[in-house]
Parts: structure tokens; C-alpha cells; sequence
């Protein structure tokens, strides 16, 4: 029997699509054939429409940032995996706006691929295209990966500065840079204690000991590349925040974004805990926690385990990061 | 080698091969849950479905059949590696298309497709993941078409066992493109699911494969 | 080893509360002694402060909901265990207005009993307070529970609305009897999968069958009255939806607003698809489901569950229910 | 009944129940998971632990002791049980005060404190909460007081023998009072956590319990 209180009939991700659009009906809509959620009214001044999408299965990320001053559209696919070039390519003609519009990828193969076909087929139409690489996931740091960083927690950051951004009309190849500097500012580290529940087998992913962690786990449920003592907050925090400060190597005086993620299961007292333990040591290492984001924001299904990502922002980020946002998952 | 089955034609191998997948989506679907997210099964699965319903919508020639299959990969399927099977498909009917149902066509095809995929994916041989059981495929292919004896049915039943072969090697490598590169050595050991799917593609040519797992060890292994 | 992540020493509810205040600095502080969290700005135009408490384990109820127009003081116990009388008695001293406070107590003997002594000391201190007692669980409607109907997720709906009303200046016996008659309008019916897991022992806090749902849980973790087949959503939902509809009977052409919430480790997409069932069942019997809320609100730890409340509303109830709101967990 | 042990203070007697409630707060963990949410063995230990830290802060005369063990139970200590143990810890510390350490003072004592438990609960014996164990620890101590030749420590013993006749009883009672009440039927066979700490309780004045097992079965059963 299906693990997630679902319908038969591989209707997890179309029905809650119909549900979200639904609810959320002030703010965007469903387009019934391929899928993709459109904003009803991001701001006028933007010359460029921003388009982000990827494997279902990280909600919010990406349906619940649509609306003003963040995405445009959003392009689900089924769950973990990217939508297909054909999706995203009817979302980006709904999306683009008089300067073209911006691919947000989260970097990983099958996306790289589904939107670089689209991409083509968009020139072939003489609509102008470019893409951010989201790419903050220290754990697939490694020059044996090939295939370079995941993109992860770090995108709902991203995805919030550029969209007050593109909201102050910056054009297409601006936008592009701007995300690619954002990008090189920002980086992801998560753990976990438990995988998801497969949708496939209705068990767990994989499975932990009492006490054990998977260390440097990404957000399709696959296992991390080890497995350390869990141990207490403090010192996994200190160790994660570390690893963090370490890769961006922030100047003194230095101002962060920081954002405690939830992967699914963690219950809000434990990320709180860990809020306070990150602030703590950005207190010690001489860097200031300027702005927060704690809660579910970049999941992996029900999996139990958290991430904290670092995005170090001058006064321009920080004021875009102020910048009014009106969505399903994220509004101020 | 001589050929003694049935000679395939190309919708009846696209419909075995859907067959195949269909049957093997759970045995799929744990080996990339082993090194990877897990949905390659249903990935599949789910191609091969709406590629049937294309399909059946519009029957018509062998190569009609192909080209449903690879526009189903490419239009309908996300995830890595539909529309790296849409591309194989694609250059595979363009093919067949132009040299018809030949071994010479045959392997033109598979070596396009090959080469799109590692244009596009960017993945070498060794890398662990599908283009290690396409290229032996493809240099089987290539082999078969320079013996003017050789049928298409004997080509791809070498094809397939090359892509075997190329599964097996797949197993001691460690990752460095895919989900498997994340996990580190953890991966060894383990067979690349794209891979498998790419032997279980030339397999279904010769016959519907209802079981993964006799085909995951190597002979005498 | 602790089943969360969190320090040794029982500090999972303290350093989620020392987090929770730094992250939200903005918003409001704590009190270190007594451990409450005060807002720091809602509307001067309020004649009455709104408290509301209860044990931890349900964030991002109650301190969530702390802020301009909703909350004043919110008061965490320990997990699942009511504040103690001195810690609603320090926290109603301290958001009490001019006309007093009100209580928003969820009802539950420990609840009762502490709020009760918390407001015996106040009467005694000339502080006005009043109580609106939220009770809108109906799988607890028995004449064998001598206890009543428990709390559970409605409390976010009237806390909103109640702040609202707050805002609007309302005194002391407006709102307690507004509360009342919202409570009366409010029903709440939840079902869960899995058990939360034990804080104490690390284990599921009771088990279920694969296939197995108990009908009718609370927010505590405590198993239901009856354990039924989970089956399908649709039929699931209809069933759900029904119940509530008949015990709240509302007229033809009635209104409503639509809770489906979360109680832990249940995934947006399934909450999304839940929502869209209980939209489709609520137009088939007449009844416009006019605002929604979907995510995890009133939770129970990491229990895999979700409930579905229906709040009745008239033209004034959505009037308030749409005035602006800035708290942690909820703002438009 | 003669009583044989030593005669317990109400300072020795309140420690004992502390290290009484930490030594089986795993096991009344269990009970309350069972038919609650869970929390009663740590509401239980949280509070005793607070008391001993103002008994030790400040100690002084038995009564001092019962004072403390009061305030902390009434402003330390949530949840359901925290408050009520609290006034039944106060009603007995006010009565001590005035009438000394007699079997009559503490029979006035707890009298009042189930009346008090009862007027801020509304729980009715057959209610299936710890009401259950105190309403016939009170009668088995107003019996005692009857009779000029008991001794407190022989009274004690009494009380809690009648406390944990009631804590067999409320096995076989459904729930109206209390979370067990939500459970209907299925509470039923398990008996009330509360009630086994207020037996806990008067056990404690004649020894430490160390394990609650041996006590939560009626004898012969
Ligand atoms: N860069 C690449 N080039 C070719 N094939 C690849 C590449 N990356 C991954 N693959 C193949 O894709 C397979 C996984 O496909 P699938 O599960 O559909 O995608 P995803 O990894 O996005 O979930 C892998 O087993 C591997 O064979
Ligand atoms: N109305 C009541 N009157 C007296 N005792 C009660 C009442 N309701 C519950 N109790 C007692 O409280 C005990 C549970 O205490 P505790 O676990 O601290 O509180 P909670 O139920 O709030 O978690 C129950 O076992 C029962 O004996
Ligand atoms: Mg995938
Ligand atoms: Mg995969
Ligand atoms: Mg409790
Ligand atoms: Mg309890």
C-alpha cells in the first residue's frame, strides 16, 4: 500500500498540484497541460521572467516561491526528477518576459540537460535564455565528482535576491552574473538521521543506527558519502558551521544570510536549536548573522535531517533580501 | 556468431523492450535507490508507458515506432535519463530511416546516439553510468557491420552482451558523473541502473527480459 | 541517545526557545526566568492582551503566532506538559493591557487547572481576565469523555481571528465571548499513519500495521479511540470532511475556512492533495471553502498524521481573518 | 495492623518518594505512553527533582520539608499532575504545621487535599485517574486516625496498601477524566499513571520503591 496518503495511480504530484494551485489561486495558476505554475502578478518593471523547476519532492521549493518579487513560474517535475525539456520549455514561453527569461538550475544532470534542451529550442524561437548554476552543496565538494556540486538549500536564497532583483528591472545577462556571484557566495552542508520514506517501496531509503548520521547527505535521499557518531547539537553545529565558514572563507566584519532548513521530519524545536547554535559560532568567528530563515523551505520528502546553508551578503543583497516578497511558502 | 532466433523487427523490439521494463521497474528501481535517487525505475517505466501510448495511437512502419519511442523520451520524460534515451532513439530512427533495417544502419544509429549522449551528458567511458554499456554496445555494433553475414538480430544479441559485459565492469567503478559520484566508494560494488537499462534495451531485441538479476553477475562470478 | 537532535540535559525545549527569540529579535524577546515570549509591537488600539500557551511539541503553535495581530505572550511547557501556573501568571502580568487579558487556553485538564490557578492570582492582583476555552476536536465529542472536546488545530484559526478583534479594540467580554462563539463554529478531526516518536525512549510512541491509520488522534501523541484501514485519499478525505460537516451543520450557501494541517513529518505534497479533496467535497455540499491555510501549524512532534478543520464564517469572521498579521509562522 | 519498621519523618519521607519517583520514572513513562501522552514519569521526576533543590537550598524542620516539596510541585511544575500533587502536598504541609506529625494531622491533610483535587480537577472516584488511589489512601487514613494506638508510620503503610488496591482497580475502569479518556475502550487493562504515583507516594514513607512491576498486579492475580 502507497506510504504517503495519496490516490492510486501515481496521482501524488498532480493532485497536490491541483490543491496548491487551488489554494493559492490569488497568487498563480496551474497550466493543466504541461504542469507548470504561473504567477498572476510579479511586477511590471521586471524585463526578465524568472523561471526555476526540478524533481518534486522538495516542497516548497520551487511552486511555493511564485508570485511577486520571486519566480515568475515554476516547473515541477515527478518526484526527483527533472521535469522534461518540453515542460519547461512551454513554461519558459509563458514566463519570459521582454528581455527573455532566467533558468534557475539546481545542478544536477538530468536538469542541466532538460533545460539546456529547452534553452535551444527557445533561441530557435528568438527568445533569449541564460542560466544560474545553483551549486552550494559543500558535501559533493570534491574533485572526484565530476559532475560537480549539487544545488540544494542555498536556492531559496538565491531565489529570493534575484527575484527583488529582477524586480528593479535588471536585464537578462545582469541577472545571470548577479546569480552567478550569489552562487560563489553560497554553501549548503545537510545531515541527516533517518532517509525518507521511498514512495516506490514504502520503506526507508536506507537505514541508520541508533545514533548514527549521515554526514553531507543531498535532497534525493541518497545516502551521504559517510556515516559519523551523531553525537549532541553543539559540537555536530560547530562542525557543520566550520566546514561552512571554511569553503567561503569570509572576510572579518563580515554579514551572512543564514538559513536553517528542514528536510522533512525535523520538528521546528530542533531547527530553532540549531539557529541558535549556528548564531553562536558565526558569534565567535567574527561573522554576523544579519538575516534568518528557519523551517522547511528545501525538503527530501520526510527525511529526517536538516540543513544549514550560508550565503555572506553585502548592504545590495541584504536590501534585496528586505525586499517585499508575496508567495505561498515565503512573504514579508 | 551465428544467429538462430528470430529476427526482431523494430516495433516488436520497442515493444519488448517496454515489456522488459515494465517487468523489471521494482529490481530497477532498488539498485538506484543502492547508488542513486531511487526513481530510475519509474523513470523508465514511466517512458516506455507513454511511449507505447504514442504508439498504439498511431501505428504505422518499424521506424514510425521508433520515432514515437524516442519523442515519447524526449517530449514526455524527465529525470537524466529520458532524454538520454530520446536521444539514442532519435538518431537510431533517423537511421533505420534513411539505411533501413540493416546492421550497418544499425550500428550508424547507436554510434550517433552515442555520441549525442556523451555530447550532451558529457560522461566518458568509465565514468559509471549508461555510456559504459552503450559504448561496447555501439563497438559491437560497428564489429557486426563490417561482416556482411551478420543479420540484425545476431548484431544486437552481441550488442546486448557487449552492454552486459559493460554493466558488470560498471560495478567496480567508482562514480564520477550521476547521483553515484555523491556517494563516494560507496557506490562500488554496485552495478550503474542507466547502464542496466541501456543492456536490458539491446536484450529486449532477442526477447522480453522479465528478470534483472541473472544478468547482473558476471558468468562464473 | 536522544531521538532528536538536540544537547543532553533536557535542553531541546530551552535552546529551542533561545533560538526561536534570536531568530525572531524583531518580532519579540523572551523572558529568561519564566519563559514566555513577549511581542514586542502590537497595535496600540488593543484594550486586552491575548495569551495563549500550552506544552511544547505543537510548533509553531503558540509562539509562532506571537506578533502584530495575533498574539501578545505565548507560554511553552515542557513537551506535552502545560505551563505551570507561575509561568502564566509572570507571562499575563507582563501582556495584560489595560482592560486585562485573555486566556486562549486549549482544553486539557493540565491546561485548565494551571491556567485556572494563573488567573486566581491575577483576580487577586485586580488584573481582569477572562478565558476562551478552545475545544474543537471532534473525535473527542462523547458524553463518555467527561473531559470534553480536546484543542487541537482550530486554535490557530481563532487565534488569528481573535487577534484581529483585538486589534479592532475590543474589551475584555467581546473577545471572550467572540472566542466562544468561534469555538462553537469550529471543528477539527485528524488521523495519522505513525506515531510521533518518544522523546523519552526514542521509539514510535505506539505502532501501526503497514496499511493501518488510527482515526480520530489528538495532538499529544496519544493513540485514537478506534484504528481503522487507511485506504485511498479521496474516500479518506470524503469521510473526514463529512464528519465535520455534520456536526457543524452549517446552512446552505455557508462559508468557510480551511485548515489542513500538518502534524509533523507529513510532506506538502500530500497536505496540498488533502486540501484539494476537501475543496472538491466541500463545493459538492454547497459549502465554499472562501480562505484556506495548508502547512504544519498545530503540530505533535514528528507524527505522521495531518488534521483537517472547518471554521464556519461569516462576512466579519473573513474580514478579520484577512487583516494583516506578522508573526513568525504566519503574515500577509 | 502493627507496624513493625521504622517510624518515618515527613523530611525522610519526602526524599524517599523522590528517589522513588526517579528510580521508576521510566516505568511510569511506559504507563502514561500506554494511555497517554507520555509525560507523567517526567512531569513526576521534574518535579521531585525541584523540590529536593529547595529542600536542600533551605532546610529545616519536617514541615519546611512538605512546604518546599509543595511550593515546587505548585509553581514548578506543569501538566495535569504537577498542580494537583502540588495542592495535595500543600493541604498536607498546612496540616502537619498546625497538628504535628499525628496520624489525625495527616489524615485532615490529605482529606483536604483530595477535596481540593477534586474541586479544581472534577474528577469523581470510578473516573479512572489518580483520584482512584488518594480517595481510599484518605479513607484507610481516616480509619487510622480513629484509633489512638496507630502509629504514622503504620498509618502510612495503610494508605498505601488501600493506594495500590485502587491502582488495581482502575485497570479494569474506561476512562472518563484525564488523556485517557480519548482512548474509550482501549485504555481499559492498563492502570491510571497517576494513581500508581499517588500509591508511589505513601509506599515511599515506609521505603524506597525501586521498581513498580511487583506492585501493579493485584496480589494473587
Ligand atoms: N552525465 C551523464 N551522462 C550519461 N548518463 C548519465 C549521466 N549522469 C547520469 N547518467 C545515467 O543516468 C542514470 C540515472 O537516471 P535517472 O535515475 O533517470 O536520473 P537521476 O539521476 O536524475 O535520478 C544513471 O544510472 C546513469 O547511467
Ligand atoms: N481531572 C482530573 N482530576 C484528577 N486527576 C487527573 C485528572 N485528569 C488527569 N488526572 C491525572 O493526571 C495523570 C496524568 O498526569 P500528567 O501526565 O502529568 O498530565 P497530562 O495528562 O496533562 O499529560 C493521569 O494519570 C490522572 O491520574
Ligand atoms: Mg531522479
Ligand atoms: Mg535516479
Ligand atoms: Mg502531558
Ligand atoms: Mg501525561
Amino acid at each position: 500500500m502507497a506510504p504517503y496518503f495519496e490516490n492510486n495511480g501515481d496521482r501524488l504530484v498532480p493532485d497536490a498540484l491541483q490543491g496548491f494551485a487551488r489554494a493559492h489561486g490569488d497568487l498563480l495558476s496551474l497550466d493543466p497541460e504541461h504542469g507548470f505554475l504561473l504567477a498572476r502578478d510579479t511586477s511590471p518593471a521586471r524585463r526578465v521572467g524568472l523561471l526555476s523547476g526540478g524533481g518534486a519532492g522538495h516542497e516548497p521549493l520551487h511552486a511555493g516561491f511564485v508570485g511577486p518579487g520571486m519566480l515568475d513560474v515554476a516547473v515541477p517535475g515527478r518526484v526527483f526528477a527533472s521535469p522534461h525539456n518540453r515542460q519547461v520549455y512551454a513554461a519558459s514561453r509563458a514566463g519570459a518576459r521582454a528581455d527573455g527569461v532566467l533558468h534557475l538550475v539546481k545542478n544536477y544532470t538530468g536538469d542541466r540537460i532538460n533545460f539546456g534542451i529547452a534553452a535551444e529550442r527557445l533561441a530557435h524561437d528568438g527568445i533569449a535564455c541564460a542560466r544560474v548554476l545553483i551549486d552550494d552543496d559543500l558535501a559533493s565538494d570534491s574533485e572526484e565528482i565530476a559532475a560537480g556540486r549539487r544545488g540544494t538549500g542555498g536556492t531559496v536564497l538565491l531565489e529570493k535576491v534575484l527575484g527583488a532583483a529582477a524586480d528593479e528591472g535588471l536585464g537578462l545577462d545582469a541577472l545571470a552574473a548577479l546569480g552567478g556571484s550569489l552562487a560563489a557566495r553560497c554553501r549548503s552542508l545537510a545531515v541527516a538521521s533517518a532517509a525518507h520514506t521511498a514512495p516506490t517501496t514504502g520503506e526507508r531509503a536506507f537505514e541508520l543506527g541508533d545514533g548514527e548520521l549521515e554526514y553531507g547527505v543531498g535532497i534525493h535521499g541518497e545516502r551521504a558519502g559517510r556515516t559519523v557518531p551523531r553525537g549532541e547539537l553543539t559540537p555536530l553545529i560547530e562542525r557543520m558551521t566550520g566546514e561552512l565558514l571554511a569553503a567561503l572563507d569570509p572576510g572579518a566584519g563580515s554579514e551572512a544570510i543564514v538559513l536553517v532548513n528542514g528536510l522533512g521530519s525535523v520538528t521546528p524545536l530542533e531547527l530553532y536549536g540549531v539557529y541558535g547554535e549556528v548564531a553562536r559560532h558565526l558569534d565567535a568567528q567574527g561573522v554576523r548573522p544579519a538575516r534568518s530563515l528557519v523551517g522547511n523551505y528545501v525538503t527530501a520528502l520526510d527525511m529526517r535531517g536538516f540543513s544549514v546553508s550560508l550565503l555572506l551578503a553585502d548592504e545590495e543583497t541584504l536590501r534585496r533580501w528586505d525586499a517585499p516578497v508575496r508567495t505561498a511558502a515565503l512573504r514579508w | 556468431m551465428a544467429w538462430t532466433g528470430p529476427e526482431p523487427d523494430a516495433d516488436g523490439w520497442m515493444r519488448r523492450f517496454a515489456a522488459s521494463a515494465q517487468a523489471t521497474e521494482a529490481e530497477l528501481t532498488a539498485l538506484d535507490q543502492r547508488v542513486g535517487d531511487g526513481d530510475f525505475g519509474t523513470n523508465l517505466s514511466a517512458g516506455v508507458g507513454a511511449a507505447l501510448r504514442r504508439a498504439d495511437a498511431d501505428p504505422g512502419t518499424d521506424t514510425d515506432t521508433l520515432g514515437h519511442f524516442a519523442e515519447a523520451f524526449l517530449d514526455e520524460v524527465g529525470g537524466t535519463s529520458g532524454p538520454l534515451f530520446g536521444l539514442l532513439l532519435q538518431a537510431m530512427a533517423d537511421a533505420v530511416g534513411e539505411g533501413g533495417w540493416t546492421v550497418v544502419a544499425l550500428a550508424d544509429g547507436v554510434g550517433e546516439g552515442l555520441a549525442a549522449i556523451r555530447r550532451v551528458g558529457g560522461a566518458a567511458p568509465g565514468d559509471k553510468t549508461l555510456v559504459d554499456a552503450l559504448d561496447p554496445a555501439a563497438e559491437a555494433l560497428k564489429e557486426s557491420a563490417a561482416d556482411p553475414a551478420r543479420t540484425p538480430g545476431s548484431a544486437l544479441a552481441s550488442a546486448a552482451e557487449a552492454g552486459w559485459a559493460g554493466v558488470h565492469r560498471t560495478a567496480g567503478l567508482r562514480a564520477r558523473m550521476g547521483r553515484s559520484s555523491y556517494l563516494g566508494d560507496r557506490a562500488t560494488g554496485v552495478p550503474d541502473p542507466g547502464a542496466v537499462g541501456v543492456a536490458l534495451f539491446f536484450a529486449s531485441a532477442g526477447g522480453e527480459v522479465r528478470e534483472l538479476a541473472p544478468h547482473l553477475s558476471p558468468p562464473g562470478a
